[in-house]
């Protein structure tokens, strides 16, 4: 069924009796060309692009839970390209291009809202760092603005510009940067690789991965093997109990991550902020709530809930940088479980099994990647080669040296990045 | 010749009082970082033969305000207060003067709890935390050793070039407190 | 959260500095080669279930700290002097 | 309409107040809602998404409808609950989300659309043409959602926050809460017992029940006043329990001033409590649900236990003619007060057939509500009895559809709560938060028998556990009438029934969400809305979860289940951010010369939570480069004095300390001779650069190592790791000294002449050649002193102790001015050292390694270090890295730009051509040009070419010359002279 403006109405003058699901639930089979371990945007979307790109429609993806009830729904929401590093430019970059025609792609409004990002800075040295890093977005092709302090106040009024615990020296204003619904995203390229013939199955767990020789054969799941003869692990938040099953030890540490949003308000918060100094993100989203987030909660967790330390410490730098939002009430937190890799930078990539391809790592940045890595790790699974734009994100960097992303300069400790 | 004049972290920001508590700077003289190298007993019997106090056990204090001091500072570290260090003791000890590098006040009062229960992460109520307990600790974001100097008295000591964070920190509780207080 | 850090008492996690697996202690040895160098400093076990990990208690009394606790309950099992750990290994 | 002779408001303390401009009256003790029940009032909102006409629903924080803006101007606040809200004179409230005014509201017109805005209409349309989202579509839609509004000012009010402990708390002051803690604190435990209303007491404060022969608020008063004189226990009202995290602790909110008018100065509006406990007691009593049937939203339409609120506990009847719809016994009550009250019950619609209740009111047996009728306010409601219709005019309706147990708190650790068939609802699944018990409402027990007999259980097991002998406590008397419900969660129908009131979800659009597959129960929430409004679906999440199930043929517990994430009722970010605005964020440090360089009119810059000068303006000085340019001159030509105490200092002592520096830094330590300073670069493990600076020894056992200023807290950190975790063995210790002294540097030519002017002995470069230290007598005080140089030129660092640091820092810089010289700041500093091709963390910016900046040979063969294996990867020691070099403009443009990337002459400015990047840039002086550091692949080995340094940004193109990264005096001599 095709959405549209005229159907809405249609259907609005009939009663709405004549919607249907936007995705088919299925039996698992008892063998597939590939399987995907995992339905949440990443995932999804890679069945998605495996169909359409690649024409394999034999596949299937199992999903535990829910379609998308991963990181994919519960994030801030937040896409963007403003990397450096070389390597994450590229990938990133080709993401947004993604994004920016995935309604259209997926008939399904994404509500991806290009209201521009601004990462203000405190300091001459962040000023000068913010500008490499925004000239490194515009000789990959995409769009920065470098903000003054006045420039900053033209856009965000609201803002401590007098009395500051860290004064505001200005901003980089990323233009195309902006918003999405979340949960849209997972539900559209369901929809969408759904009706290219993709098996989408839930409540489906994987308890085992097959391999014989060196070569994988298929999963075992709660609901009974499955052969396939290329299989895809793409479950960010447990990616090292996944890849276990096939006997990998990953370079990834879990971590717990905090969001916040507070009870609706009329519109005040224009654009996407975020505060280096006081690790502090925000933006409003449609329905009037502020999301907001900050910094992990630092210790190895997997319980997807935080503590108040952290809480507290994403409310102080709200008020440090704007006192106005003080009087709005925090209506609901939660927390999403993190891959955190030692350089902050995800992988794509095979592994020493054939058959079996891992995508995973993605830190607390996964969001913004969901088309791009769903892109670029089907055009893995399907031909076997890195797909341009994700070339660096291969597993052996760390060993080698070769290829790392630091984009933070934290080095080698998982949960600082 | 010129001579250097000393001016002290909280000069000109104390004393003041907020309702029943008052805030006021201390001169503790000497201080000195007692390092543990080697045995703890036998530091313990040096110090005590040296300056009468011996080394504290974890939390606690030896001594008394005006006599020598010693308030446990961290793990294997205490801060010997009052008389400069005997030499022998640094065959037991890293010695290093700290004199000038800690800002020092002490806070008392009826409600000096409900001011201190406002910043600091631990249980100081007098049932839990007596006289001649320490805690290494925060206040506010600062980093403070806590010791309680009496029933309703508390001497803080955080680095000092932070002074007037810790009195600005105070000051804000110890409004807030008197203000409860004027509510009835 | 809070950790009972051994020398301080029972004490709130915002005093604490978090590292990662106590891993970090078996430092190899500088010819041990690149996989055990890569396991040293990357790889984690990164069990959904008991961990062991490294913690300093940084605003109070300064010692580094082996954490033994559940990364799904988020309970605490045992907390050690990591000196005390480390001797015991060597 | 107010009732004679009813309710606990205080009637001798009349109170007026204002609601959308309007002045009403009300007593001491009214919240905003019963105050203007009392004056009639029944509109007192809007709805999220249709608009619709909306009255209170409940008597308590779980309001969905009746939400408020308090006060006006820069401390307004909006999304008040009517319904918790205290009055005081002078309150100004307003209503929100109308327009032009609550009574006419133009998006009300929403109202007509509603067959076109169903469950995620917005999903399937706004996508053309594609521009249209961003300009026309979301503004419109922005606009129209939300409720109240900020006011765009600074938050006016103050915050507090505390921390408090105890062996047990109590959540919740009802009858179970109130009688946990006075078994409890009777044994002498440490008990704090936080209930959200102003009153404690609960539902006895709304009921007409007995406990021990006297009405139940009566009972509670007297145990609230018991609790109050005991000092063992901390009674909080108005202190709601918003969060359990992990080892016992939780989070609260106490409004301490929101009830009061006219603040004096410092006092508090909220504070935020973090109680830690050994024991929990939960006893939060229950949400009475809503039935969902077409137009039950309409103004006069409540909950059956708040209509009984507010006869009870303030003396007000929502309506003349009251007609109560129930599906259980409890609802009853609401009948049988009111006809006491002497207020006109017109019908009592029951849905049980099988039941045998009958009171001084009709009763309709096995009959249903089936529509509402009245326009913003309820006339007459349409009833489904043995297949008949019937009407009957009632201007209140007291509905019913059972309680739901407040389990919220222990889901607030993953746990979910567990289905309970009798009673149609969720309780808490035991074990769900580590020591905590349930007592009361809160895990089904719904009697006030059973509420005293569970509070007195759980308190006894908690003071079993903690040891301690249990006081005998007679149970009070109290009623234990049986609660008896069918399930009715929607009346079959036509047209809209509502489920979440605020979000406009309705039975149909649950339904539509099953049909379009988002048969989870969270497919259903996030696709409908369903329980993401401000009440967290206190109201209606059973019931949406009861519709999902019955649509998609399910049972309840297999459809899935409800959880809640804290808080329970939202906070304030005003309140959890408490203290943090303004300065307030981070502890700001002072060197012992910040006044003097602010009396000097310097402007200080932050340094992480440091304060340091940029530059010391003189009279005549236009812009801060001619200030920077005469500082730096000052001393390349004469003499300058720069606070460097924010610098980290370490003395690490112990016969293990110089094994631990040759293990930290990748150069040797051990080698270094008493009295003599070495430079040192430390790496992580992971190779790249941690940080660097000098090291100088000052005894055989005795070190004291400097950090950037930066570093100075990791290094401490990373040197503790290596000390217990790494080598326990070693007997070391150290402390930082960074506060104990305040140090300058005395740079330039003159720097010798000015310090000897200073020093109780004179020194000559034999008895202080360059890289010596120790101690001296500085104008009778005892300092040390270190020659290293920072600039490049002859130059010292004095310290001294800190209490003298601002007398000495004085006294320098006056002689430094008598020999041409005087202060100078970070601008010029940072001009003396890329001069100099010194590195900051600018340079060693986490991605560089010894071998990036031109020290890789550094790195000692004979001995390990952290990070010596790392470093030597293949990655990073390939020729192709980008490595540290130095920039000259040499074209036409003469500036730089530490923003800029680098690209071979002539190729295009792409990343695929990326070379490398200017990391910091400064005017020089000595040269009158720009000069500049950074990194170019492959960076000393193309000394001498001519690159292009392009920054989009400023708009700066320019040719440069890549050089060695020294520009001055590269022999080092001037240091040495």
């Amino acid at each position: 069924m095709r959405f549209s403006g005229l159907r809405v109405l249609r259907e609005g003058l009939t009663g709405n009796k004549g919607w249907s699901a936007h995705w088919r639930d299925a039996e698992p089979k008892a063998e597939y060309d590939a399987i995907i371990i995992g339905g949440g945007g990443h995932g999804l979307s890679t069945a998605y692009y495996l169909a359409k790109e690649h024409g394999l429609t034999n596949i299937a993806v199992l999903e535990k839970g829910y379609l998308g009830g991963g990181n994919v729904g519960r994030n801030t929401t937040i896409v963007r390209a403003n990397y450096f590093l070389p390597g994450n430019s590229e990938f990133y970059s080709h993401s947004l291009k993604l994004w920016e025609g995935l309604e259209e792609e997926l008939n399904y409004n994404v509500m991806h809202s290009q209201r521009g990002l601004i990462n203000l800075f405190h300091s001459d040295g962040q000023r000068d760092a913010f500008a490499r890093r925004g000239n490194a977005m515009i000789n990959q092709g995409d769009d920065a603005v470098l903000l003054d302090r006045e420039g900053v106040r033209k856009h965000l009024p609201y803002l401590d510009f007098d009395n500051a615990r860290f004064p505001i020296y200005g901003g980089l204003l990323h233009p195309r940067g902006g918003t999405a619904r979340h949960d849209a995203v997972a539900w559209g390229y369901a929809r969408g690789a759904s009706d290219r013939g993709v098996d989408l199955i839930q409540q489906c767990e994987v308890t085992g991965i097959d391999i014989e020789n060196g070569q994988v054969r298929g999963v075992q799941t709660t609901r009974g093997a499955i052969r396939a003869k290329k299989v895809g692990i793409v479950v960010a938040g447990r990616s090292g109990q996944v890849a276990a099953m096939a006997g990998m030890r990953l370079p990834i540490e879990s971590h717990v991550l905090q969001a916040f949003v507070t009870e609706g308000l009329k519109p005040c918060i224009d654009h996407v902020v975020s505060f280096g100094m006081g690790h502090f993100y925000i933006s409003q989203s449609d329905k009037g709530g502020l999301v907001f987030g900050g910094d992990l909660d630092f210790y190895a967790s997997y319980a997807a809930r935080g503590n108040l330390p952290m809480a507290e410490h994403v409310m102080e730098a709200g008020m440090a940088l704007m006192p106005m939002i003080g009087k709005a009430r925090v209506l609901r937190s939660w927390g999403g479980i993190m891959d955190m890799t030692p350089d902050g930078s995800p992988i794509i990539d095979k592994t020493e099994t054939q058959g079996l391809f891992i995508d995973c790592g993605w830190c607390y940045g996964g969001f913004k990647a969901v088309p791009g890595s769903g892109f670029s790790f089907a055009h893995l699974m399907a031909t076997g080669h890195h797909q341009g734009p994700a070339a660096q994100y291969r597993l052996d960097r760390f060993r080698t040296g070769k290829g790392v992303m630091d984009e933070e300069g934290t080095g080698s400790q998982h949960n600082l990045h | 010749m010129a001579k250097l004049k000393a001016r002290m972290p909280c000069e000109e920001m104390l004393p003041f009082t907020f309702g029943t508590v008052k805030l006021d700077e201390t001169n503790l003289g000497v201080m000195t970082s007692v390092m543990a190298l080697g045995e703890d007993a036998a530091l313990s019997s040096a110090l005590s033969d040296a300056h009468g106090v011996g080394f504290p056990k974890a939390n606690r204090t030896l001594g008394n305000a005006g006599g020598p001091r010693c308030i446990w500072f961290g793990q294997r570290q205490a801060m010997l207060i009052g008389p400069a260090p005997d030499d022998r003791l640094q065959v037991y000890a890293a010695l290093v003067d700290q004199s000038d590098g800690w800002c020092a006040v002490t806070v008392e009062g009826e409600d000096v709890e409900h001011v201190l229960e406002r910043l600091v992460p631990v249980d100081l109520r007098r049932m839990h935390f007596k006289r001649g307990h320490t805690a290494r600790t925060q206040l506010g974001h600062i980093s403070a050793s806590i010791t309680r100097t009496g029933s309703q008295a508390f001497l803080i000591l955080v680095f000092r070039s932070m002074a007037a964070s810790l009195v600005h920190e105070l000051s804000q509780a110890m409004r807030a407190v008197a203000s409860r207080r004027g509510n009835g | 959260m809070r950790l009972d850090c051994p020398i301080c008492g029972n004490r709130d996690r915002r005093e604490f500095y978090y590292q990662g697996d106590a891993v970090m202690l078996e430092r190899p040895a500088p010819d041990a080669g690149a996989a055990a160098w890569d396991g040293y400093l990357h790889l984690r076990a990164n069990l959904a279930g008991e961990t062991r990990d490294l913690w300093q208690h940084e605003a109070g009394c300064g010692a580094w700290l082996v954490v033994t606790r559940n990364t799904v309950t988020h309970a605490i099992h045992t907390v050690e002097l990591a000196s005390a750990v480390k001797e015991a290994l060597r | 309409m107010r009732i004679k002779g009813k309710g606990l408001v205080d009637r001798s303390d009349p109170v007026t107040f204002r609601f959308d401009g309007r002045s009403y009256d009300g007593f001491a003790g009214d919240t905003v809602a019963s105050a203007l029940l009392a004056n009639d009032v029944k509109l007192m909102g809007r709805s999220f998404k249709y608009h619709r006409p909306r009255g209170v629903l409940t008597a308590g924080s779980e309001e969905p409808n009746a939400l408020i803006t308090v006060g006006a101007g820069a401390s307004a606040e909006p999304n008040v609950r009517a319904t918790t809200q205290e009055i005081y004179e002078g309150l100004e409230v307003r209503s929100q989300n109308a327009w032009p005014s609550l009574d006419l509201d133009a998006l009300a017109v929403n109202n007509l659309f509603a067959p076109l805005l169903g469950a995620g209409f917005y999903y399937k349309t706004f996508m053309w043409p594609k521009a249209f989202w961003e300009r026309v579509y979301e503004p419109v839609i922005r606009r129209a959602a939300g409720l109240g509004g900020l006011s765009g000012q600074p938050n006016p009010d103050t915050y507090e926050r505390a921390f408090a402990f105890c062996d047990v708390l109590v959540i919740g002051a009802g009858p179970a809460g109130l009688m946990a803690a006075l078994t409890a604190a009777r044994a002498g435990a440490d008990v704090i017992i936080a209930d959200e209303d102003a009153r404690p007491g609960g539902r006895l404060n709304a009921e007409l029940l007995e406990v021990d022969g006297e009405l139940g608020h009566v009972w509670a008063a007297r145990a609230v006043a018991e609790l109050e004189s005991m000092s063992n226990v901390r009674v909080m009202s108005r202190t709601t329990v918003t969060g359990a995290y992990d080892q016992g602790t939780f989070g609260a909110l106490e409004r301490v001033n929101q009830h009061r008018g006219g603040r004096s100065d410092g006092a508090p509006l909220e504070c935020f409590w973090r109680i830690v406990t050994k024991h929990s007691i939960l006893a939060a009593g229950a949400i009475e649900r809503p039935i969902a049937f077409q137009n039950n939203d309409r103004p006069g339409i409540m909950t059956a236990g708040a209509v009984r609120a507010y006869l009870n506990r303030w003396g007000v009847s929502p309506g003349r003619a009251v007609t109560v719809f129930t599906n259980n016994n409890d609802a009853y009550r609401t009948a049988q007060d009111m006809v006491a009250a002497g207020v006109r019950v017109a019908a009592v619609i029951d849905s049980r057939a099988d039941v045998r209740s009958t009171g001084e009111f009709p009763v309709y047996r096995g009959a249903q509500v089936c529509n509402s009728n009245g326009g913003k306010e309820l006339e007459s409601i349409s009833i489904i009895v043995n297949g008949k219709s019937e009407k009957i005019q009632t201007d209140c309706l007291a509905m019913s559809g059972g309680w739901n147990p407040t389990v919220h708190l222990t889901c607030h650790m993953n746990s979910r709560p567990t289905w309970r068939a009798d009673i149609q609802a969720f309780v808490p699944t035991e074990g769900a938060v580590p020591g905590m018990s349930t007592a009361g409402a809160c895990r089904g027990t719904f009697s006030t028998h059973g509420c005293l007999t569970e509070g007195a259980a759980a308190a006894r097991e908690v003071l079993a556990a903690l040891g301690k002998k249990v006081s005998d406590t007679a149970l009070p008397q109290a009623e234990d009438a049986p609660y008896n419900l069918a399930p009715l969660w929607a009346v079959a129908g036509k047209g809209r029934a509502w489920l979440d009131f605020q979000n406009d979800v309705c039975v149909k659009d649950v339904k539509q969400a099953a049909v379009e597959n988002f048969r989870s129960v969270e497919h259903m929430k996030r696709y409908t809305t369903q329980g993401m409004a401000t009440d967290q679906g206190k109201n209606s999440n059973v019931a949406a979860l009861a519709v999902l199930a019955d649509a998609t043929g399910r049972g309840i517990p297999q459809t899935g289940t409800t959880t809640f994430r804290p808080p329970y009722s939202p906070v304030a970010i005003a309140a959890m951010g408490a203290g943090a605005q303004g300065k307030g964020f981070a502890p700001q440090r002072f060197t012992t010369s910040h006044r003097a360089s602010v009396a000097a009119g310097a402007p200080m810059i932050e340094a992480g939570l440091w304060y340091r000068p940029s530059y010391f303006p003189k009279p005549g000085e236009k812009t801060w480069r001619q200030s920077c340019d005469r500082e730096v001159n000052h001393v390349r030509n004469a003499v300058g004095i720069c606070d460097v105490s924010t610098l980290g200092k370490i003395d690490i002592q112990g016969p293990d300390a110089a094994a631990l520096l040759d293990f930290v830094y990748i150069n040797t330590f051990s080698t270094l001779k008493v009295g003599r300073v070495r430079y040192g670069l430390m790496l992580r493990e992971d190779g790249t650069v941690l940080d660097d600076g000098t090291c100088a020894r000052l005894g055989a056992t005795r070190f004291v190592m400097t950090t950037t200023t930066a570093a100075a807290g990791t290094v401490m950190r990373h040197l503790e790791f290596v000390a217990q975790c790494l080598r326990p063995e070693w007997q070391v210790a150290m402390t930082s000294t960074t506060e104990q002294w305040a140090q300058f540097a005395v740079a330039g030519p003159k720097s010798r002449e000015l310090l000897n002017g200073l020093l109780d002995a004179p020194i000559d470069n034999d008895n202080w050649p360059f890289m010596a230290c120790g101690e001296v007598s500085v104008l009778g005080v005892g300092g040390r002193l270190f020659r290293i140089s920072f600039s490049g030129e002859h130059a010292y660092e004095i310290a001294v102790p800190a209490r003298y640091g601002e007398a000495l820092f004085r006294e320098l810089v006056a002689r430094a001015e008598g020999l041409g010289g005087g202060a100078y700041g970070m601008e010029a500093l940072n001009v003396l050292r890329i001069e100099k091709g010194f590195i900051t963390h600018s340079e060693i910016h986490g991605r560089t390694t010894a071998y990036d900046v031109g020290m890789g040979r550094m790195i000692s063969a004979t001995k390990d270090c952290i990070g010596k294996v790392m470093a030597a990867r293949p990655g990073l020691v390939v020729k192709d890295r980008e490595r540290l070099v130095g920039f000259k403009p040499i074209g036409a443009v003469k500036q730089l730009s530490a923003g800029a990337h680098v690209f071979a002459a002539g190729a295009q400015a792409s990343r695929e051509n990326d070379q490398g990047y200017i990391t910091s840039v400064g005017f020089s002086p000595s040269f009158g040009a720009y000069i500049g550091l950074g990194f170019v692949k492959s960076g000393p080995e193309r000394y001498g070419e001519v690159m292009r340094a392009v920054d989009h940004l400023h708009e700066l193109e320019v040719e440069v010359e890549i050089c060695p990264p020294v520009f001055v005096d590269p022999e080092g001599r001037r240091a040495r002279g």
